[in-house]
């Protein structure tokens, strides 16, 4: 399940309804992952673009990598603006054993980072600025720049 | 004829260009100074799917897409 | 934080109540672990002991650590009684910087179960059975026997 | 007089003895069948703090904890 939302994500909503839906599926452990627009560098906030697309087959090939050590994925994140102390990011791991879940949720979320379509950009008095200096490079990037 | 779309903060409207192969589509855009920072940080997807080749053929209406540095979260 | 409740947690009250209570503070990423009791080997539930004097000074140990990395830990635990697919713990991390809270939330767990002073029991037709495959010997344990 | 309790799944009744030492106590408790496997298996607290050495000097009203194999979450 790959849900996107307008602006900030209601946190506790989400963690409740994703827990409650997986309850009955003996799962022994339950990691999300909440991530928070911190207020810094001036910012009034965050807001960010997403193609969502390849964020799908991202997220079908994580899907598919979860199933097979018997833990499911999930996400939650947002599309345009989010202010200070609001939340853009949720991912979650549900597995029936705990140090499959701390290691999934490590990775998922690391290769989230380096990997999903999703440009971010500061909010500094109204306007948008890509954080260039913030963001990663997609594996085999500058393809057609013959730089790689 | 293929369609060129320049994602995220690349500021610039889709182009539709002819094209066989990716070398063809990195020879045109080569031209444009103002992609030259881009193509060189940005992946590349044909029809969505990412690709780490320049000998992807390409047929007529295909998608290629660029993606520059991602900061999602 | 360190909570400690009779039966069963209500999950999704605690995680909302730390998520606002934290949300001023501008930490960047929260990441709650939720363990939930899986129906396994004919379980009704499991029950669990707890020494609170060790429990509270294990956990003060593990608030000190965190604040040295500029982050928080809290915890919650149930005492007694937890039918299968009810949850009895939740272990969560806030920290500004995503790698110190993932980092920290896998070794704060890891250690909760090779250390906390929690004793763990199957329910089985109603009685009590100690989990003693499953169990940990503390670190120093055999002391007395001279064995260690 | 030091107090000695069991905690966990050891289903004992705390005791009062006499003793200057963990050493003593370990002679004291060693003489209880019952209690082999747990000693062999437990950590020792002395006034609630994990202790790792025979030689701690006990004084009268300490308090001496047996904690078995846990198993939290």
């Amino acid at each position: 399940m790959l849900e996107l939302y307008k602006g900030a994500l209601d946190v506790p909503v989400i963690l409740k309804r994703w827990y409650e839906e997986e309850a009955p599926n003996n799962y022994g452990a339950y990691i999300p992952f909440v991530g928070t627009v911190r207020a810094e560098d001036g910012i009034e906030g965050l807001s960010f673009d997403i193609y969502e697309p390849i964020l799908q087959s991202w997220f079908r090939a994580w899907e598919q990598k979860a199933n097979d050590k018997g833990a499911k994925v999930v996400m939650a994140h947002s599309i345009g603006d989010v202010m200070v102390h609001e939340s853009s990011y949720i991912a979650a791991v549900f597995s029936p054993k705990r140090r499959v879940a701390l290691e999934l949720i490590d990775e998922y979320v690391e290769d989230f980072k380096a990997s999903a379509p999703i440009w971010k950009y500061d909010i500094i008095d109204n306007k948008r600025i890509y954080a260039k200096e913030r963001s990663t490079q997609i594996k085999g990037s500058g393809l057609l720049g013959g730089i790689q | 004829m293929v369609r060129v779309e320049f994602l995220g903060p690349i500021q610039k409207e889709p182009l539709n260009i002819e094209a066989n192969t990716l070398s063809d589509v990195a020879k045109i855009l080569s031209q444009d100074e103002e992609l030259k920072e881009w193509i060189a940080t940005s992946a590349v997807a044909v029809n969505d799917m990412l690709v780490s080749s320049l000998d992807i053929p390409l047929k007529d209406g295909d998608k290629i897409s660029l993606l520059p540095p991602v900061c999602g979260g």
